[in-house]
């Protein structure tokens, strides 16, 4: 299953690692700030009413 | 009715939000997964650069999103500027951090591609020069954001900012051409087929094409998915703001 | 407008910070390099009109957060923007007395400093001409971003981040002038470009400046 | 020559302190805003002087025609007492200073560096600075913190001079100052919580 990468095998694994990490990263974090923005916001929500 | 502007308000824009995010975010998945594992598994190598080729499926929509981010940055900060609708400036603010991500998945995976195509990790190509300086933009966007407390002023400045940027980021982009041709020629010629994808000198070059194609689409959609999300958490951060304002002030 | 260019100048004088501080930098700069890459003379000539431009870049930046925060501390700014004087004078005055009180010094030390990182004698004509072009650029741009970071408490290393991406296309154009000509190259185009950057800032950037110092004394 | 303050609310920091403001200052009259600490005065009279937008409602005042004081004097220490009067008399397009001087008697002071001086002294030369705007419309905050009795009374005589002239004053002050003034007592004025309390850019939030 896996191509033949040959040579170049580290370099083009580690681009996809790195890439792959960032953008989970960045998905990871801008989930989690929504998550507690919403929490918050749904606190000072139910003390109004 | 039906206008565009209607959006302009923060509530509705959350609602709608919340019905389109969803699949939009499923989207990005399956664009992103089927354009990688296609890329990944199912091209061939290049003649010229062997297996290295796999990795413009990161490379170059990381940087198409990373200039389009900005771009959409320039437009909403004018829309702010001009028209004052708060959606607009959050936009901005929520696109920031995902150009920068974007823009660092260029620098990294133009490093290490040319570390074997080049023989060096860096090379100061005017590509990867003006990636660096737009790096540099971006980090001062974010920057002046996080220094100023009230949030109407930061939008004003950093809308400013992202204006007479973008201006000097052109003009950076001419200064950089021309400033390398003195020191070494011909770093891009390789890639200068690779860059605009669609290279129809090379027949070969479909095989990549399609594939790539999907993966765009796919950073395309991820990106519209996490604006909206981040704009929504934004907006949400102001409301919340403005409710304990009210707070106590009763 | 006189009367706010000529207070200007008396207080860098008097504060005594304006010339000797930004010069003392430059030449410090300069001093230094040698110590890092090697006496040699050949590579010294090669490096010395990058080098040059830099150590007046960097001597610039030194004393940009100082345009407009001593105004804004007192409260001048204030009285200012109630004054008859429209703010996009006043940030063009100020720009004005900047480059008077650290560019022109600059560009007149210059080749002194040449000398020391062995500048060829062709060179010397278009380092002061490059600088001389280049320095009210920087004095504009900079004063954009002094009147960006106005108000804030950590203006001072917020204006070089935001600053210092604003400044590569006139670092690269400037420098690139004086190393043309230091070698006896074609000259017209980094030359054109300079002046086309100097001249379209000056034009244009006090406008901006003005709004974003506008919004500042909101 | 008439300052005309109509239903004008103003905010600090995004909230509403003040609303529904109404007054008028007609030439040679006075006008003192009172009101305890915090309640909104200086963010008044910022907003009534040009300095910040008005949340709702208008101030109507002929162009040119506001000179602001406050706090800060907007002085240099490293500037004599008489350059620092001669350069806000040319940003305001005038010449002479002497009857600036005279009036709060600087006149031993003038060669001095405004660092040199004392703080009731700053203030003095910050309040001359007044005079040589020779704009009608004076808009004072808190203008006699640190001055003693001796320097209150000049700057009492050199307002009541203002006024016999044709000129007026909006003053935020707790000092009787012994002149014919109106009192704005702004405390009834507070922004309550409501619909329009929270201002500008919050509003579209809720």
């Amino acid at each position: 299953m896996m191509p033949d990468l040959g040579k170049y095998a580290e370099t083009v694994l580690s681009s996809y690692a790195v890439s792959i990490l960032l953008i989970v990263a960045l998905v990871w974090w801008s989930v989690r700030a929504a998550r507690k923005a919403k929490l918050a916001l749904e606190d000072v929500e139910a003390r109004r009413k | 009715m039906g206008s565009i502007w209607e959006y302009a308000n923060p509530v509705k824009f959350s609602q709608t939000v919340s019905r389109f995010l969803a699949p939009v975010a499923m989207g990005a998945t399956v664009c992103l997964v089927i354009g990688l594992v296609w890329g990944f598994f199912f091209t061939p190598d290049d003649f010229r650069q062997g297996a290295t080729v796999k990795i413009i499926y990161l490379h170059v929509p990381a940087a198409l999103m990373a200039i389009n981010a900005w771009f959409m940055m320039l437009v909403t900060s004018l829309i702010w500027l001009v028209r004052r609708h708060h959606v607009s400036a959050l936009a901005a603010k929520a696109a920031a951090p995902i150009g920068v991500t974007m823009t660092v998945i260029a620098l990294i995976t133009g490093a290490i591609w040319g570390q074997p195509m080049w023989g060096t990790w860096w090379a100061w190509d005017p590509r990867l020069t003006s990636f660096l300086i737009l790096f540099l933009f971006y980090l001062g966007y974010i920057a002046l954001w996080e220094a100023i407390d009230d949030p109407d002023t930061a939008a004003d400045l950093t809308s400013v900012l992202c204006i007479v940027g973008s201006v000097f980021a052109v003009l950076s982009r001419y200064a950089v051409n021309f400033w390398n041709q003195g020191l070494h020629q011909g770093a891009s010629v390789m890639r200068a087929g690779a860059i605009t994808g669609t290279d129809t000198e090379e027949k070969v070059s479909n095989v990549f094409f399609y594939p790539l194609l999907v993966c765009i689409i796919g950073f395309v959609l991820l990106f519209v998915a996490l604006v909206l999300l981040r704009t929504r958490t934004e907006i949400h951060k102001r409301r919340t703001r403005a409710l304990l304002a009210r707070e106590r002030m009763a | 407008m006189r009367a706010l260019l000529k207070r200007d100048l008396i207080l860098a004088f008097r504060a005594g910070g304006g010339f000797g501080l930004g010069i003392a930098f430059f030449l410090i700069v300069v001093v230094l390099v040698p110590f890092s890459v090697g006496p040699e003379s050949g590579l010294l000539t090669k490096i010395a009109p990058g080098v040059l431009w830099l150590g007046a870049l960097l001597a610039c930046l030194l004393s940009l957060d100082r345009i407009l925060a001593l105004d804004w501390e007192d409260g001048t700014l204030d009285l200012m923007a109630t004054a008859p004087l429209p703010l996009e004078a006043v940030v063009t005055v100020k720009a004005l007395a900047h480059w008077m009180t650290t560019g022109v010094p600059l560009v007149v030390a210059a080749p002194l400093f040449g000398v020391l990182l062995n500048l060829p004698p062709q060179g010397f004509v278009w380092l002061v001409v490059s600088l001389a072009l280049g320095t009210p650029a920087l004095s504009v741009i900079g004063t954009f971003g002094a009147a960006l970071t106005v108000g804030l408490k950590r203006g001072g290393l917020l204006l070089s981040l935001l600053i210092l991406p604003l400044y590569v296309p006139t670092l690269i154009f400037g420098a690139e002038l004086a190393r043309r000509g230091a070698e006896g190259q074609a000259v017209s185009t980094p030359l054109l470009m300079l002046a086309g950057i100097s001249f379209g800032v000056i034009a244009l950037l006090p406008f901006a400046s003005a709004l974003v110092l506008r919004v500042n004394l909101r | 020559m008439v300052l005309r303050v109509k239903n004008l609310s103003v905010a600090r920091g995004g909230v509403a302190v003040l609303e529904g403001v109404s007054f008028t200052l007609a030439p040679s009259d006075a006008l003192v805003v009172k009101g305890p600490n915090g309640i909104g005065k200086t963010t008044l009279l910022r907003t009534v002087a040009g300095l910040q937008p008005a949340f709702k409602g208008t101030v109507e005042a002929p162009e040119d025609s506001l000179a602001y004081a406050a706090h800060s004097d907007g002085l240099k220490s490293m500037l004599s007492v008489a350059e620092n009067l001669e350069f806000w008399a040319h940003v305001f397009g005038q010449k002479d200073i002497t009857q600036a001087v005279d009036a709060f008697d600087l006149s031993d002071l003038r060669n001095r560096l405004a660092g040199s001086l004392s703080a009731g002294q700053k203030r003095r030369l910050g309040l001359a600075r007044l005079l040589v705007t020779a704009r009608p419309i004076w808009i004072l905050d808190e203008p006699t913190v640190s001055l003693d009795t001796a320097s209150v009374a000049l700057f009492a005589q050199a307002v009541q001079r203002h006024l016999s002239s044709g000129g007026s004053a909006l003053l935020a002050t707790h000092i009787d100052l012994g002149l014919q003034a109106n009192i704005l007592d702004v405390g009834p004025f507070k922004a309550v919580a409501g619909a329009t309390a929270i201002s500008g850019y919050d509003e579209a939030f809720l």
